[in-house]
């Protein structure tokens, strides 16, 4: 009998993701797996599988990642890849995600991406579409704000604070003026295309459209104030969307999702998020593990998750499936956001990269730097990081 | 300078009455000391005086001000602590002088004080050290040096040779005297001391429980004590007490000796009870007609005198004797007394009877 | 008063100190030997290995994101750090927050802890209120500040709006969130430093208060000439331990500002945590270390000799 | 020591007034935040993005608390910290004791060295020795284990607690800790009976350094026991957050929840020490 | 019991030498009273000898254990200390208890005890209070009560009565000898009281700068000083000094005043220099014909007695008179003094010339 330890952040619902595992328990009786939680944010969990994979420990054979990891843990040789694993099953964007250098690292367990959180309510009012275009939008959002006369209403809130969502907060125009910031592990950085980005948001602070504290903005605070009515457009992630149609919301009802305009001229895009499955490459079970893990990422358990966890499907079909839209109705919407994700540059300095975007952009949102200047870093610096 | 007076002064520790209504008028420049049984006060009232210690009813005036509800450094005052209270973290030097340099004397002259005053105590090679490094008479010369240095209104002073040897302290109690002659300063004064009291004091205040069982000057007192308690309380060795009862013009002790009352000229009807008090030093060896018959207890040569501890009855007394006399513990004898000197209280209200 | 009893002759040998307690009254050395003995295990445990291999790892080339295996790598760290404007900023960040915090501190914590030593008939919430802000979670006394400094949900700009004045966007401005991040530290550390104090002060004898009064001494002067001396030690141990952890700031400023605008409110832990722990830069993250620990003994040499020169 | 009523000195500046100025900056200064929270925890989530802020709740709730204690086991995480802090505490209380009677009293030769190196081990940020320690707490088979959080928790506070002591230790009278020794006590029995009792107030509030140090530590607590039964509070608080959500309310309620009992044990101590002990002892 | 040796015991503070080779032999069940000077290394000597004071040099024994390297508890002594060092946090019961506690001697029996002990001290009334509470003289007595419960091989008294009034001084004192005289352990006694000294002490050392400078007994020390010093120093008002020189089979004093040396046996060579020492209780009023002329300067009536300071050529010296004395200061007179009752001391060497 093998016993495997599997590494789930508590914020994912350990106790579904239990009832998944004991299916599959039932159909390996040989197989007993104990689920392990830890840290809920992101990085707490980056934080304690950090120090028990420096230290080289046995005890985990399954962990979750969160999508922007693989590559790092791949590099650091903590986890085992799974060789010749065909990816196209998945949305395409993962298989980028979890591919490093033609290895896969990964499998993955759920999806997540951003979206245009919009007030339906307010937009039919004034008679608007969602916005295609962040000109359009903000247009939709003064047009609306003059109507309402309604100073605390803003036009639209976006992650400016120096964390994750601000690097999502940076790619979003970049990446729909049809730019990259790396390919295969080097370094595509535009400048112009960067300049244009940041000028975008800083533009939408100093017109009034978001709020001037905005470099003080955390995803959660975007949440909080959409669900208080005090937002006509938000950025953010799916999380959102059970809470802002929850009963303490003041806009229960009234929230659309939409795909998150693009510069103009240019296509839509929006940030890949999401959770991948490893397997350490310490675990004394590299076999069992990686059997469980293709189990974990199946389609059964992704629609078993979807239908009780109200997580995202990792594959395309599910988004139309009729059990799944049954308990998640909005997930119909979802898909053609989530299709056109495309994942965080891949890279084992992701962290590096991540941070000085995440600096450079909150810095130029407080109105520290530039946003030529922050260009300028931010190409400097990540050329020092992926030469 | 300044008198100080207590009214009706009081002190209570919650429900424990430590004074008990002191009324005392010490004249501007008088010295004063006060003497009483350990416990009795004498600390708690210097306290007040200075300010250290709430007063719970009664009032301290300093010359014309009445203080109560003034901070110790406005009462200016000087004084000793029984435990003398020095800094540890300065050194003598600095413990003596910080008085002066708080009150904005120039470093010059508190530095000419400061000597003064140690040259007078003998710790000019001391003052450089801490407290800590002292012994404990040092530590108590210290004490008294600090409060020296200034020129206060009033100087109090608790105890403030008890640590000290009999020679130097004989010094110590001279420059005292001398230095109350020199600048007159009204000074309050505890001691244990029988010799302090009565060499320094203008009058000695005996205190008992908290309240004044006599106030007079140091003759006074010893000669014409109040009370049992204060005849008892001031003299050393102290003074004797035995049981009497006038009878045909007689005072009849326990052991059936006999002292002619007409010598004390005292009118007594027969069967009234007397304590007799007799002092130590008025006994004398050679038995005159009028004398005790006792049985010699124990004998302590001091150098200077022999005391000699005998029992009248079931009480026992002790005799100062000449160094030179040789008596044994167990003999009988008769001690002679000179009935002039003796002193008598009435045995129930144990007053003085004049 | 002394009645006349006498102590009866009785001439048992008295109870003796058991024998096998004996080796309680080793010599002076033995003994410390052996009560140095527990905390010099606990210390030797926990700390002499991992600060081993941590300086051994600072001369390693050791980035797990590198792909690359640990090679030696002698000085190379140290050298890097030289040309790393970061690393400057960082530590210029830290030195300030340092000398601006643990000063603050001390004057607050002070100040608190003479007010709380007045004579207050109930005790309890003195007590309280000053170990409260000592209670509270370092990690969250960052995040409920960055709310109080909250440019819109924060308490402080209200009470500024209250007051008359315009509210400041905190966090938009280097300077505005240093100050804020300053008053944060200063306020949650400033408890830390007057318990000690306070616990000082109630080992100074009343009496020499009392000295110190007729003497003619005013408030004032009794503060600089017996408090202040006499709190010494409690102060230099107070500042010691304060300037350790000013210099390894970083929760605080780590939750309300991450670090930001830019990394100008950045300090050196923040940097060495960013770099073993996010980039996995294990081989740097040390030798940052090792500098900030070795920045740490300098200012802990400085204060030793503050104590010794008491002596 | 002015904490008895007032005699001299004390009842003329420290009248009144004054008390209740310091009393309501003291008050003010501490515990403002703490009633923040407080408040806080009573506050729906809307009511916290209502502008212009609200201080005290409009509709109190204790919905807060009820999601607090049912969300997580928050009681676990109380009793694990509370037993861990205490542990840790009278460890570190006992260790340092003995290293700071040695330090204080025994006259060493190398007194500023050792007093050097304890210190010299507090600046070592904690962050940077995580693996190893992680490495050494697996060897001694302590993880997932109130032990491989006690051990490193009594090195955290051993330095400050020691070298307070040992500042303490020296303001106590040589003679008292002599008598004792007279009597019959060996210089343990005189440590024990007489300095520790006498330095009270330096014990308590080293005490209370190293117990707080204990109850506030995360990163220890989060790496070394994984397993939820052994979770500490600061650690469990965490889980009360999402990847993106922070539910203020909830997360004030849980830390409402871990301060109060602090509170408590300081209200309960702080009666017990009582100041102004070392009157009267010694004459000097 | 054990009796207690000193054998070239030396103590120094770094360059500082406090106590310079002490050699003394203390018997079984001997009191031996310390006097001097203050700082003159007694408390030190005493400390030694509990094991308080690390021993620079020689030893200490006590019975016949060489005790240098023994710790304080396993020397079985108790003792007082100058400095009382009551336990604070403790009440007056439990301090006295401690040592029993500690001990392992039962509760019953220790409360008997320390009643026993606050009894004959007068503290019952205080057992429940703590050391912060009690006045000056009643801690001293509470470190008194500490030490005498216990039944200890020695006993180390420093100055156990400086505080006291003295009337409760001499019962106190009283009581020790009794309690000494009862269970006869070994006791040393440092005193600044020469009654004390006198009355209780089997011998007496006089310590100088710590060097002994006589060992002996009361009478012995006080009726043959060793030295110009001990006479001084023992004796209370002390002795007077005068410097005299030998010429013609008289002793001359400054002022012309002669002396026949035939009266004190002691040869001398003309113009040998000489201190002549002499007690105030040796002057007597009624001038014989061996008499000094004086100019009276300060007269002190003590009540026991009137203490009148005389100028004797630049030389102040001190007589007691009987309390009835009436002279005034200013005043020339004869005072005579008895030439068998004079010391000579060499004047080079200030030993006594025998
Ligand atoms: N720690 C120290 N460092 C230096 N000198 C010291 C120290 N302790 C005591 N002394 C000195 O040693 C000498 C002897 O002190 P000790 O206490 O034995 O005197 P003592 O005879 O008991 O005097 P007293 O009668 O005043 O109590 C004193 O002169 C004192 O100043
Ligand atoms: N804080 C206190 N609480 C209760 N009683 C106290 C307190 N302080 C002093 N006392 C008591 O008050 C009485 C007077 O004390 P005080 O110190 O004035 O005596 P004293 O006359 O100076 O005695 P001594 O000659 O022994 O120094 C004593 O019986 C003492 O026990
Ligand atoms: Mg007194
Ligand atoms: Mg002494």
């Amino acid at each position: 009998e093998t016993a495997l330890n599997i590494y789930i952040s508590s914020q994912h619902q350990p106790d579904v993701w239990r009832k998944a595992l004991d299916k599959y328990e039932a159909a390996n009786p040989d197989v007993k797996v104990k689920i392990e939680t830890g840290g809920n944010t992101s990085e707490a969990q980056a934080q304690y599988l950090n120090t028990v994979m420096s230290a080289k420990d046995t005890s985990l054979d399954v962990l979750i990642l969160d999508v922007i990891r693989p590559a790092q843990f791949a590099a650091a040789g903590w986890t085992s890849d799974f060789p010749g694993k065909d990816m196209s099953s998945y949305l395409p964007a993962y298989a980028g995600a979890n591919t490093v250098d033609g290895k896969v690292i990964a499998l993955p367990a759920f999806a997540d991406s951003q979206f245009l959180y919009y007030r339906k309510d307010l937009l039919e009012k004034y008679g608007i579409e969602p916005p295609k275009t962040w000109d359009e939008l903000k247009v939709a959002a003064k047009k609306i704000a003059e109507g309402e006369g309604n100073a605390d209403l803003q036009g639209l809130s976006f992650q400016g604070k120096a964390i994750e969502g601000a690097v999502c907060t940076f790619l979003l125009p970049y990446w729909s003026q049809g730019k990259t910031l790396t390919d295969n592990g080097r370094l595509t950085f535009d400048r112009d295309a960067a300049i244009k980005s940041l000028s975008l948001w800083k533009a939408f602070a100093d017109e009034g459209v978001a709020k001037k504290n905005i470099a003080e903005v955390g995803t959660d605070d975007t949440r909080k104030e959409f669900q208080a009515g005090n937002v006509i457009f938000a950025v953010n992630w799916s999380y959102a969307w059970a809470q802002a149609q929850g009963k303490d919301s003041a806009v229960a009802g009234k929230v659309g999702v939409a795909r998150l305009p693009a510069m103009t001229g240019g296509e839509q895009a929006t940030c890949l998020g999401g959770w991948e499955w490893g397997v350490s490459a310490y675990s004394q079970h590299q076999d069992e593990a990686k059997k469980l893990v293709e189990y974990l990422s199946s389609e059964e358990v992704s629609k078993f998750m979807a239908i009780n966890g109200s997580l995202l499907p990792t594959y395309a079909g599910l988004y139309q499936d009729a059990e799944v839209t049954k308990s998640a109705p909005w997930f119909a919407d979802a898909l053609q956001v989530v299709e056109t994700a495309k994942p965080r540059p891949v890279t084992p300095r992701y962290n590096e990269v991540s941070e000085v975007i995440r600096t450079t952009v909150n810095a130029v949102l407080a109105g520290v730097t530039t946003p030529e200047d922050g260009a300028d870093q931010i190409g400097a610096r990540l050329k020092r990081i992926l030469r | 300078m300044a008198g100080v007076s207590l009214r009706a002064l009081d002190k209570s520790y919650g429900a424990l009455r430590i004074v008990k209504g002191i009324d005392l008028e010490i004249a501007d420049g008088e010295f004063v000391v006060f003497v009483g049984p350990s416990g009795c006060g004498k600390s708690t009232t210097l306290r007040m005086v200075a300010g250290l210690e709430a007063i719970t009813g009664g009032e301290v005036r300093i010359g014309d001000r009445v203080v109560n509800r003034l901070a110790p450094r406005e009462r200016d005052i000087a004084m000793v602590f029984q435990d003398y209270a020095l800094y540890p973290h300065k050194t003598v030097r600095e413990n003596m002088g910080f008085s002066l340099k708080v009150r904005g004397i120039s470093a010059g002259e508190a530095a000419v004080r400061v000597d003064e005053a140690a040259n007078m105590l003998g710790i000019s090679h001391l003052l450089d050290r801490r407290p800590g490094q002292l012994s404990g008479g040092q530590r108590q010369r210290v004490a008294m040096g600090r409060a020296i240095v200034r020129r206060p209104q009033v100087f109090l002073f608790d105890e403030p040779l008890s640590n000290l040897d009999a020679k130097l302290r004989g010094q110590v109690r001279t420059e005292i005297k001398k230095l109350h002659q020199a600048i007159g300063t009204t000074i309050i004064y505890v001691t244990h001391d029988q010799v302090e009291a009565m060499t320094l004091a203008d009058r000695i205040v005996i205190l008992r429980g908290g309240e004044i069982e006599q106030v007079g000057t140091p003759d006074e007192v010893y000669n014409r004590p109040a009370s049992v308690f204060v005849g008892g309380f001031v003299g050393s060795p102290a003074m004797n007490f035995a049981k009497a009862r006038a009878d045909g013009g007689h005072l009849v002790f326990a052991n059936g000796d006999r002292l002619p009352l007409s010598a004390i000229q005292v009118p007594a009807v027969d069967g009234r009870e007397f304590v007799v008090g007799i002092r130590p030093e008025h006994f004398t060896a050679n038995a005159s007609e009028v004398a005790l018959t006792c049985h010699v207890q124990v004998v302590e040569p001091l150098g200077s005198d022999t005391l000699v501890h005998f029992a009248v009855g079931n009480e026992t007394l002790t005799a100062r004797m000449p160094p030179e006399t040789r008596v044994k513990a167990g003999e009988t004898l008769k001690i002679g007394v000179d009935p002039a000197k003796i002193h008598l209280f009435d045995a129930a209200t144990e007053r003085a009877v004049h | 008063m002394a009645t006349t009893t006498t102590l009866k002759a009785t001439d048992t040998r008295e109870h003796q100190p058991a024998v096998w307690t004996r080796w309680l009254d080793l010599s002076d050395r033995a003994l410390a030997v052996l009560l140095l003995a527990p905390a010099g295990l606990l210390l030797a445990l926990i700390i002499v290995y991992p600060v081993c291999r941590l300086i051994y790892t600072s001369f390693l080339n050791l980035s797990l994101t590198s792909g690359l295996p640990a090679e030696f790598a002698g000085l190379e760290n140290y050298r890097l750090m030289i040309d790393d404007p970061v690393f400057w900023e960082t530590t210029w960040n830290t030195i300030l927050i340092t000398l601006i915090t643990v000063p603050g501190a001390l004057l607050l914590g002070l100040a608190l802890a003479l007010l709380a030593n007045l004579p207050f008939r109930t005790q309890w919430p003195v007590r309280l209120s000053l170990l409260i802000p000592w209670a509270l979670p370092l990690s969250f006394a960052g995040l409920i500040f960055a709310w109080f400094f909250h440019s819109e949900y924060g308490v402080v700009n209200d009470v500024l709006n209250r007051l008359g004045f315009e509210g400041i966007i905190w966090f938009n401005s280097p300077d505005w969130a240093f100050a804020a991040i300053c008053l944060t530290i200063i306020w949650k550390t400033s408890s830390f430093m007057a318990l000690i104090i306070l616990a000082g002060l109630q080992t100074i004898p009343r009496s020499l208060y009392e000295a110190a009064d007729v003497d003619g001494a005013g408030r004032l002067r009794q503060f600089f000439e017996i408090t202040l001396p006499l709190l010494k030690p409690s102060i230099v141990v107070a500042l010691i331990f304060r300037t350790i952890t000013a210099l390894q700031t970083f929760d605080i400023p780590y939750m309300m500002t991450g670090g930001g605008p830019g990394t100008s409110t950045a300090t050196l832990a923040m940097y060495i945590h960013q770099n073993t722990v996010s980039f996995l830069d294990l081989g740097y993250g040390s030798a940052l270390a090792v500098v900030m620990f070795a920045l740490s003994m300098c200012v802990t040499a400085v204060y030793l000799r503050m104590i010794r020169t008491k002596e | 020591m002015s904490t008895t009523t007032v005699p001299g000195s004390a009842s003329f500046l420290s009248g009144k007034p004054l008390r209740v100025i310091a009393a309501g900056i003291l008050l003010v200064n501490g515990m403002f935040p703490a009633l923040w929270i407080l408040f806080t925890s009573l506050k729906t989530e809307a009511e916290l993005t209502a502008k212009p802020i609200t201080w005290i709740p409009h509709a109190p709730t204790v919905q807060n608390y009820v999601q607090a204690f049912s969300d997580q086991p928050l009681h676990i995480f109380l009793f694990n910290s509370f037993m861990v802090a205490l542990l840790s505490t009278a460890l570190t209380l006992f260790v340092a004791v003995l290293a700071a009677y040695a330090l204080a009293r025994l006259n060493l030769t190398y007194r500023g060295l050792i007093l050097s190196l304890i210190i010299a081990v507090s600046t070592f940020p904690l962050v940077t020795l995580l693996v190893p320690l992680f490495e050494i707490m697996r060897a001694l088979n302590l993880l997932n284990s109130w032990t491989a959080l006690i051990l490193p928790y009594t090195v955290l506070s051993l330095p400050v607690c020691t070298l307070m002591l040992v500042s303490f230790f020296e303001g106590i009278p040589r003679d008292l800790e002599n008598a004792a020794m007279i009597d019959g006590c060996t210089r343990m029995g005189a440590l024990f009976k007489v300095v520790v009792p006498l330095c009270a107030p330096g014990v308590f509030t080293a005490g209370i350094l190293a117990f707080v140090n204990a109850w506030d530590e995360f990163l220890l607590a989060l790496s070394f026991n994984s397993n939820p039964s052994l979770r500490t509070l600061p650690v469990g608080i965490q889980l009360y957050q999402g990847e993106f959500a922070f539910p203020w309310p909830v997360i004030s309620a849980a830390l409402v929840a871990g301060i109060v009992p602090v509170a408590i044990l300081i209200v309960i101590f702080q009666e017990r020490v009582v100041s102004g002990l070392t009157a009267g002892g010694i004459k000097g």
